[in-house]
């Protein structure tokens, strides 16, 4: 029989970190906002180009003129807002004159009629307070990404816009006046006029609609529902108290209040479970399941046989298992899932030739590695040919993907499946390697470690396989791996003159659809002030700005797909010239779950997200 | 044999223990607050000269081998001064104990626990050669070999361990360890107590045959006045931390004035069973404890002298 | 007795000073860049960049001198605060305060079993010397101690779960939390066993001892021999003591002679080590809570210590030591009325 | 000689040496069991065949098939008994030279200094063990010299205690006090007369933890904080399997080799020495007589 | 168990305990059992004190522990001879073949020991009075109330002061003296018709032995019963025992009188033994200390230790 009938069990080994959308930015953290939150548009099922209306009644275009360009190169969005809809919790005024906040789920009639105007229901001077709250919060960099949409890419953050504007070192000097400036500069970009909410961008964003509906900071609040609960109150006098809050002392933390189609019924963090409740009165009508239960299960033994079982509905599974699980009875799989992300292995240079013992002896003795090692092109080529790439897709990811073809993956601008990429050939590695520091490195070898972080055997076998790959073309090529916790990995990239570790396997993936701008993936990978960029060294950087920045800047200007798109492919085939980067996969996604589980949608953008909302059980 | 007394031919005597005073804090409490003191020897003086036994005796916890180990340099006295050769011990200078150490040594009780069940007897014996450096190894063992020969074990022993023996052969290789230095003094703390009368007798006699030969003094500790009355010249009663009689052998066993000596001498089981006591009636008081308040002040009773070689203390009244 | 069990009492700000200045130091040795991590647990929190990290650094004050990081966090603790955990997404202490209950449910109700089965194991490998008995439990208790836990703990899974459905993981079924976490039932110690006794709730009650029997039984097992070994050895010294051949002498039953006269006395040592060993039971479920799925403290402490999340492994320590203090002083407490020397001693 | 006479009354302490033997003879001759092959950067690396997860049974080329990883289980666990004599003696030696230093300080001078020290004994005491060593594997990184420190720098403690209580007690044996009387000084006191007796009961409990260090130091790697992946380390292997222990519905331990060979391992290593260690503690036993 | 088939044992009127060529081997693996008691006959009369005497190791307490049939515990066996005791019941037992069980309701009852050291011979962790009622309520089927009287009486006997309170104390809060006294009333209890006492004085103080010695005495008076006095102090022989036997490695060499045994010790160790007894008083009228006119009894003895 089936277990549970109407609650979703859902088990994982991610944890959400607060169910402020203005402060979460992983995708964990999104499952809270994407379910419990609306956003004005919502992605169009899986497609991640094209948008649905949600609390905006319409998706804005170009050709309903809710877009317009002004002569100046501005542009500006507008938004109408969807009357009637009213919040989980909504203020009702008592005889006494009070307001209390009741579940709307509850209300009689009587208590409808009395609801307190604006307390709880969705107004568009609530859109403008929740988008002006994310900005200011200036906490999540998927907040600070619409900073940067709306002054179009000038500021990253708020604190930047501060410092700029007050003239200052650092935001905590930031005179009040200062403060008041930026606030009064940002609400004159973002307006409530009538029932529309209107985005003035002083300059054309390619990606402000991924960005809207994006299930982080652009998730729509309550204004007087945060007041009240002692979140800001939308005053321009003010907000500095509420700039990047302590996790725990933040009043949305652990509470919500919004309009989506569930609520959050309890979070105990002691048993790390979320259990959220269906909400009744959801505007595009109840979700098909009642409850959903999240709980974070470490060990993979104990969720497979909770799936087994029946005690879980999803789990969250091993690459490895899938194959084996989709022939299990009552377990169904459905994999093969593209995603966005990619992964990689970033060569660093110039090194940290100080006191660093990843480059061994630091010179081209055999014994070590000299600091700019990988700023010989020969060098990075000849790695890129030492690596068994069909031997990874075949054996680690069980053939369900494909090789990544550089920053841009499938679905993404810029893609073509048939730009040039690497494969093991050791004939060709050993005739880079040849040409590499003049020969000489052929004749002593090198001896280096590489990083990986800890606990993720997928891409220590990536290392593991390059390993043998080196030191079958020449035994003088040692690299030695080392798997180390997150934060030894990041503090041998981040936050220092010149990283560390010559060697770092990790992956990254865009936030939007758009390959360029701040958050998109050739921005990512290829632009000397982009994520790699930042942790892979000055070297690495000098190469962008001088051959790719140029590129990036001439696409990103243009908002025409026909100009952009041919620019974003010679990127990916000067990816692949300059090896910049060891491309290995496009991650892949897949599901498990019971095969009484229906209606999951996956939308790459979303990194796989689960929207609970069209989820249904089945009972046998 | 026949040797008298040497206290008169000798002028100096080796020994001079003058008020010797040793309490021990028994500290409880949070921050080692003296709750009480056992005054386990309380103003104790007496000599011993070379060539002769004072014999100390007493009941169990009365103070005897604080005497001794306070005279060995093991135990630290409060007060009062301790003369070897006319040398002041107490308070002395390491030189002058190390010194010392070369021409006195002890035997404890337990033959089990005195010597160390890591080392051969050879390595045992060696020991205290080593320490003071007495030549070379050769030496030492031929030494080793004839001080077994001395108390009458057969050198072949000397590579055995010490659980391989015998209580009663224990404290005879303790014998010979203590001979190892050629000591003047010897202090020998219920040495025999634990052994059988047969193998009793024996290291008495041969405690006895050494010191003739090497004029060595001996503080012989016990509690069995009948071995005492045999191997002692001169004995002394302890009672409660005090010296309550001391006197000639002779003397204190042919009249004894303190009550605490006479009822020793009249608990002592008389090997004959022609003279059985009668008409004894059972009593049941215990021995008073040493222990008392921090603040305790002892009295100190004078002790009347009884002939020139005889005094005793005041009893208590009470 | 008692002024002993005081002055352990009065050592322990000390020790807890010392802890937590070693566990400050340790952490101080790593780099601000690293100690970042326990606020930006995984890659995922970098893409805001370099300019986002340097930010990151300076909100948390992990540039500053040692002094004033320690002093924050000490002025913390004296006013009760131990910080905030991101592992747990609450302050260390309430998080401390919340999943303590669980554990201590666990590890009691594992501690009494073992307690007794030592004791019985370790009487009868004692009387019965080097015959069948010894050896059996002899074998018995050296496949506990050299078999990995999670390995124990897998096969329990696979036996008790998978094939007859008897044990499940967690701590409660679905419908129970349901009840549970309703406002109707009333948490009052946040012990599933003891507060579905207080509601008056069997259905829940049983399903909650379901829960915890595999994550108990793994326990006991893994726990159990090094305490038979102490009951074991304790009991041939005292086998041999004088007294119990007087008890024989009394003509006393073999059966009496044994378990009266002799397990009493050979209770002492295993009494003495019980406190210490419940604390370290308190420390050692990490594995067993992972594999059950048992939301406790074993748990949250090794997820803790893997994130390098400073605040809670800082907290933890203080708490472990805190309880490992306060076993040996009930121990004390008790043990007088095991041992009448003591008490007026 | 009086150990082979032991031995020869207690079959059960005999098969723990000959096991131990054994082990020895296997770590001594690992090289030729299992050939490292040329390319390999060390020979405690495991050779893999190939990339996939999912082991594979013991066939001609991995005699005791593949684990996780396709690592050979064979030559893991040929390499991983040299790994588990250096983790086992390694952590034990040292912990029993720091414990013996630090319990012999104290029990030595007393007062203050004793004082100061069993606080500091009791402040790592007051450490939880895995937790510990977790944090600490996690600053110093994988591999077996952090484990070795690990595992060390919060197990040295019962060491310190026992010595010290070893050393209280035979100080007040009247051979010491004979030693002091014929004027040894302090530290043949110590070196001569107190440690070779108060090592006795610290040899024996030694023996024993040489067999569990093996299971710390597999809990270390269960926790993901252990050896570097892929280097031969029973602890590991065994890590390795916990996926596997349980196989599919209807063929529960398909995967049983990947458990079997490095469970047996470690098992037998950790009861030899146990049996050792018995026998060791019988022998010691100054009331067993022979 | 008791063959069926042979005739109830017999012994003389006056006669309660009679040990004949008593055998005890402890066995030694690998090698040929250890026989501590070698072949040893001796008698005890209603009434009479028999000291058994020896030098240490000699099997004085393997003898008395046969006797109660306790060495089986530290794994001897019985290897030969009979151990016949007249039982209260008039009946006659051999106790070197009894079952367990029947062993078992006969210590404490009808036959009891004191050890040597009081200070460990008395469990720590039950009270005076309990150590002492437990055997009565087991033996006698006595309610733990008519047990505490019983026990509280034989205090009294045993003239231990303030016995009441006594009673519920520990035996660590008494002294030396008073603990041995405890393990008297515990063997007087039931009222045995023999009490075994192994050097029941070894380990007190000289005054305290001379009042335990005392008390055997009155007791001895007082109810009448037959006792096994163990020692190796002729001094405690010559004051208690009526008769004496006088062990060697396992043998009894001499037994008679104990007048005789001092004035005419016929065996050879019997006067070396005698003249190593120091006499107080012996040396009333000498000046000088004396060594002790020693016998030497053995001349192969240091050949023997050398080999050993
Ligand atoms: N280190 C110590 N600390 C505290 N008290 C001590 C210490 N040494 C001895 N005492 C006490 O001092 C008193 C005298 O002890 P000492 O050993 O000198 O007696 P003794 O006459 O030799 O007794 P015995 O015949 O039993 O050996 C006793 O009450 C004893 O308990
Ligand atoms: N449990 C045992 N195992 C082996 N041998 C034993 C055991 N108990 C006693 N013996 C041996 O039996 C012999 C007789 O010992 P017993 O205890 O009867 O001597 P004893 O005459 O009572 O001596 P003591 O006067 O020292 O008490 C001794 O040689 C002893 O070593
Ligand atoms: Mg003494
Ligand atoms: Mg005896
Ligand atoms: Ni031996």
């Amino acid at each position: 029989e089936t277990k549970n009938p109407g609650t979703f069990v859902f088990m994982w080994t991610d944890d959400i970190q607060s169910f402020d959308p203005a402060y979460i930015a992983n995708t964990p953290s999104s499952y809270g906002a994407l379910n419990i939150y609306s956003r004005l548009l919502n992605f169009n099922g899986s497609k991640i180009s094209e948008f649905v209306p949600s609390l905006s009644t319409e998706v804005p275009s170009l050709e309903n003129g809710l877009i317009k360009q002004g002569d100046d190169g501005s542009v500006s969005y507008t938004f109408p807002i969807r009357k009637g809809v009213f919040a989980h919790k909504v203020g009702v005024k008592g005889a006494d004159g009070k307001i209390t906040w009741e579940y709307y789920d509850k209300l009689t009639d009587a208590q409808k009629a009395a609801i307190a105007p604006g307390y709880g229901q969705i107004t568009p001077d609530d859109v403008r307070y929740s988008l002006l709250r994310a900005i200011l919060q200036g906490q999540s960099w998927m907040s600070n990404a619409i900073t940067e949409v709306i002054t179009a890419g000038k500021y990253t953050d708020i604190a930047k816009w501060v410092e700029t504007e007050g003239k200052v070192k650092t935001f905590a000097e930031a005179s009040p006046e200062t403060l008041r400036k930026v606030y009064d500069q940002l609400s004159e970009q973002i307006v409530v006029d009538g029932d529309n909410v209107t985005l003035k961008l002083p300059k054309s964003f390619p990606a402000t609609l991924g960005v809207i509906a994006l299930p982080f900071g652009t998730s729509i609040l309550d204004k007087e529902w945060v007041a009240s609960v002692g979140g800001w109150d939308g005053s321009g006098d003010n907000w500095k108290a509420h700039y990047r809050p302590e996790l725990g002392a933040n009043p949305l933390f652990a509470e919500e209040n919004g309009t989506g189609p569930f609520m959050l019924e309890e979070w105990d963090r002691t048993d790390r479970r979320i259990t959220l409740k269906r909400f009744d009165n959801y505007f595009q009508g109840p979700a098909k399941l009642e409850r959903v239960v999240m709980r974070t299960v470490p060990e993979w033994t104990t969720r497979r046989l909770q799936l087994l079982s029946g005690d879980a509905d999803f789990v969250a599974a091993p690459v490895e298992f899938i194959d084996e699980l989709s022939k299990t009875e009552g377990v169904k799989v459905i994999d093969g899932l593209q995603k966005v992300f990619s992964r990689g292995i970033f060569f660093a240079w110039p090194l940290d030739d100080n006191d660093n013992p990843a480059i061994g002896s630091g010179k081209l003795d055999g014994q070590g590695i000299p600091p700019d090692f990988f700023a010989d092109i020969d060098v990075r080529k000849g790695f890129n040919y030492a690596q068994n790439y069909d031997a990874l897709i075949n054996q680690v990811l069980l053939g369900k993907t494909v090789q990544s073809r550089g920053p841009t993956v499938r679905g993404i601008m810029g893609y073509r499946p048939d730009s040039p990429i690497y494969s093991y050939d050791p004939a060709k590695a050993e005739e880079h390697f040849k040409k590499a520091f003049g020969g000489k490195l052929w004749d002593v070898g090198f001896t280096f470690t590489a990083y990986v972080t800890e606990g993720n055997p997928q891409l220590t076998a990536a290392l593991s396989a390059l390993q043998m790959g080196l030191s079958r073309i020449n035994p003088k090529f040692k690299m030695q791996i080392q798997a180390l916790p997150w934060a030894s990995v990041s503090d041998k990239l981040n936050n220092r003159e010149k990283p560390a570790a010559p060697l770092t396997v990790m992956g990254w993936g865009p936030d939007y659809s758009d390959p360029g701008g701040p958050l998109g993936a050739a921005s990512y990978y290829l632009s000397p002030t982009g994520l790699v960029g930042g942790m892979v060294g000055q070297g690495y950087r000098d190469l962008m700005a001088e051959k790719f920045k140029p590129l990036l800047d001439e696409a990103w200007a243009s908002n025409d797909p026909a100009v952009r798109e041919p620019i974003y492919a010679k990127l990916q085939d000067m990816s692949y010239e300059y090896a910049t980067t060891q491309f290995l996969w496009e991650d892949f996604g897949y599901v498990v779950t019971r095969s009484n589980i229906d209606g999951y949608v996956d939308n790459m953008i979303l990194y796989g997200a689960w929207d609970f909302y069209p989820v249904t059980k089945a009972n046998d | 044999m026949n040797a008298s007394s040497p206290m008169k031919e000798v002028g100096r005597p080796l020994v001079e223990v003058r008020n010797l005073v040793t309490r021990f804090d028994l500290k409880t409490g949070l921050f080692g607050h003296v709750s009480g003191r056992v005054h386990a020897v309380e103003n104790v003086s007496f000599d011993i000269f070379p060539g002769e036994t004072l014999a100390l005796v007493g009941e169990s916890g009365c103070g005897k081998s604080t005497v001794a180990r306070s005279i060995m340099q093991l135990d630290k006295p409060r007060s009062g001064s301790i003369r070897f050769d006319g040398v002041e011990l107490v308070g002395a200078p390491r030189q002058v104990v190390a010194k010392f150490r070369r021409q006195a040594q002890m035997v404890f009780q337990d033959p089990f626990s005195s010597l160390n069940p890591r080392m051969t007897i050879e390595q045992s014996l060696i020991d205290p050669m080593r320490v003071h450096k007495l030549g070379s190894l050769e030496t030492m063992r031929a030494r080793a070999a004839e001080l077994m020969a001395k108390v009458e074990l057969a050198p072949e022993l000397l590579e055995r361990y010490p659980h391989a023996f015998s209580g009663g052969q224990r404290q005879r290789i303790c014998i010979a360890r203590a001979l190892a230095l050629r000591p003047r003094l010897i202090v020998a703390d219920e040495a025999v107590a634990s052994l059988d009368v047969t193998i009793q007798a024996q290291v008495i006699n041969l405690l006895m045959d050494l010191q003739r030969d090497m004029q060595i003094a001996l503080l012989f500790i016990s509690h069995d006045m009948a071995v005492v009355e045999r191997i002692a010249h001169r004995v002394a009663v302890m009672y409660l931390g005090e010296i309550v009689e001391i006197g000639d052998r002779r003397s204190i066993f042919g009249n004894p004035q303190h009550p605490y000596t006479r009822k020793l001498l009249s608990t002592v089981p008389i090997a004959d069973p022609t003279r059985r006591p009668e008409g004894r009636v059972p009593m049941s008081d215990e021995i008073p404890s040493a222990m008392r308040a921090p603040d305790f002040v002892p009295v100190e009773l004078p002790m009347h002298q009884i002939s020139s070689t005889h005094y005793v203390r005041q009893v208590a009244a009470g | 007795m008692l002024t002993y069990a005081l002055r352990r009492l009065m050592m322990l700000p000390i020790v807890l000073f010392a802890l937590s200045l070693m566990i400050f130091a340790l952490q101080m040795s790593l780099s601000p860049t690293q100690r970042l991590a326990a606020y930006a647990p995984s890659p995922d929190y970098l893409k805001g960049g370099q300019e986002s990290i340097r930010r990151m650094i300076e909100q948390y004050g992990l540039n500053d001198p040692f002094y004033i990081q320690y002093g924050r966090w000490i002025g913390g603790v004296l006013t009760g605060n131990l910080g905030w955990s991101e592992t747990a997404r609450q302050p260390v202490s309430t998080a401390l305060m919340s999943l303590f209950p669980a554990t201590l449910e666990l590890v009691v109700l594992a501690f009494i079993p073992c307690l007794l089965l030592a004791v019985f194991l370790g009487s009868r490998a004692g009387i019965h010397l080097n015959r069948w008995p010894d050896h059996v439990i002899r074998i018995f208790t050296i496949l506990g101690w050299s078999f990995p836990v999670y390995v124990f703990g897998l096969l329990m899974l696979l036996v008790f779960y998978s094939a007859l459905d008897w044990f499940p993981p967690g701590r409660l079924s679905q419908w129970a939390q349901t009840t549970v976490s309703s406002g109707n039932f009333v948490r009052y110690t946040g012990a599933n066993t003891v507060d579905s006794i207080l509601n008056g709730n069997w259905a829940i009650f049983v399903d909650s001892l379901r829960h915890l029997a595999a994550p108990v039984i793994t326990l006991t097992y893994v726990n159990v021999a090094s305490m038979t070994r102490v009951m074991r050895t304790s009991m041939l010294e005292t086998l041999r003591q004088d007294y119990v051949r007087t008890a024989r002498a009394k003509g006393l039953p073999r059966r009496v002679v044994e378990l009266k006269h002799a397990r009493r006395n050979a209770l002492l040592p295993v009494a003495t080590i019980a406190g210490m060993e419940l604390a370290v039971m308190m420390g050692g479920v990490v594995i067993t809570e992972t594999i059950f799925d048992y939301a406790g403290l074993g748990q949250f402490a090794a997820k803790t210590a893997a994130n390098l999340d400073f605040p809670a492994v800082l907290g933890f320590g203080l708490y472990f030591a805190v309880v490992l203090v306060l076993m040996n002083l009930i121990v004390d407490l008790i043990y007088p009325l095991l041992d009448p020397r003591v008490k007026t001693q | 000689m009086k150990f082979l006479r032991y031995l020869a009354r207690n079959p059960v302490s005999l098969l723990g040496v000959v096991i131990l033997l054994a082990f020895v003879l296997i770590a001594i001759f690992a090289p030729m069991l299992a050939p490292p092959q040329s390319f390999q950067l060390s020979p405690y690396d495991t050779p893999r065949a190939g990339f996939l997860a999912t082991p594979m049974p013991p066939s001609r080329d991995a005699l005791f098939g593949t684990t996780q990883g396709q690592y050979d289980i064979f030559y893991g666990v040929v390499w991983g008994t040299r790994t588990a004599f250096k983790i086992g003696l390694g952590v034990v030696a040292i912990s029993v030279l720091i414990g013996t230093v630090i319990g012999a300080v104290a029990a030595y001078y007393g007062g203050l200094v004793e004082e100061v020290l069993m606080r500091i004994v009791d402040v790592f005491m007051a450490v939880p063990f895995l937790i510990a060593a977790m944090v600490l594997t996690a600053l110093l990184g994988k591999g077996i010299w952090p484990i070795t420190i690990a595992l060390t720098t919060f197990g040295w403690m019962s060491y310190a205690r026992i010595v010290r209580s070893e050393i209280l007690r035979i100080r007040e044996m009247d051979y010491i006090h004979a030693a002091r009387a014929y004027g040894a000084s302090d530290l043949r006191l110590i070196v001569l007369h107190i440690l070779p007796n108060a090592m006795f009961p610290v040899l024996v409990l030694a023996t024993m933890a040489t067999g569990s260090m093996v299971l710390s130091a597999s809990a270390l790697s269960f926790l993901g904080v252990g050896t570097e992946e892929g280097y031969a380390d029973w602890g590991q292997f065994i890590a390795y399997s916990r996926n596997w222990i349980v196989g599919q519905p209807g063929n529960p331990f398909q995967f049983w080799y990947t458990l079997a060979f490095p469970g047996a391992a470690v098992f037998l290593f950790v009861l030899s020495w146990n049996l050792v260690g018995d026998a060791l503690r019988d022998m010691l036993d100054p009331r067993h007589s022979h | 168990m008791i063959p069926a088939n042979s005739a109830p044992p017999e012994l003389p009127e006056d006669v309660i305990l009679s040990v004949e060529d008593l055998e005890v081997s402890f066995a030694v693996r690998s090698r040929a059992p250890f026989r501590a008691v070698r072949g040893i006959s001796f008698t005890i009369s209603r009434g009479e004190t028999v000291a058994l005497v020896g030098e240490s190791g000699s099997g004085k307490s393997v003898t008395a522990m046969t006797i109660m049939r306790l060495t089986e515990y530290d794994g001897a066996a019985i290897t030969g001879g009979r151990v016949l005791m007249r039982l209260k019941d008039g009946k006659v037992a051999d106790l070197a073949k009894l079952s367990e069980k029947r062993v078992e309701a006969l210590r404490g009852a009808e036959i009891s020991i004191v050890f040597q050291d009081p200070m460990s011979s008395l469990n720590p962790v039950f009270t005076v009075g309990d150590q002492i009622a437990e055997a009565v309520v087991h033996h006698q089927g006595k309610t733990p109330e008519q047990a505490r009287q019983i026990a509280l009486n034989t205090l009294k006997l045993v003239r231990v002061p303030d016995a009441e309170r006594r009673l519920d104390q520990y035996p660590h809060q008494l002294s030396g003296g008073m603990r041995q006294r405890v393990m008297i009333a515990i063997a007087l209890a039931c009222r045995p018709s023999l009490m075994i006492l192994d050097e029941p004085t070894t380990a007190l103080d000289v005054t305290i032995q001379a009042q335990i010695l005392d008390l055997v005495r009155a007791l001895q008076q007082e109810i009448g019963m037959s006792v096994l006095f163990i020692t190796h102090d002729m001094g405690v022989v010559a004051e208690v025992a009526d008769r004496v036997c006088v062990m060697l490695k396992g043998e009894i060499v001499e037994t008679g009188t104990v007048y005789d045994v001092f004035a005419k010790p016929r065996h050879a160790y019997t006067r070396a033994l005698i003249s190593a007894v120091p006499r107080l008083g012996s040396m009333a009228d000498k000046d000088a200390p004396e060594k002790f006119p020693l016998l030497v009894f053995e001349p192969e003895r240091q050949l023997a230790e050398a080999g050993k």
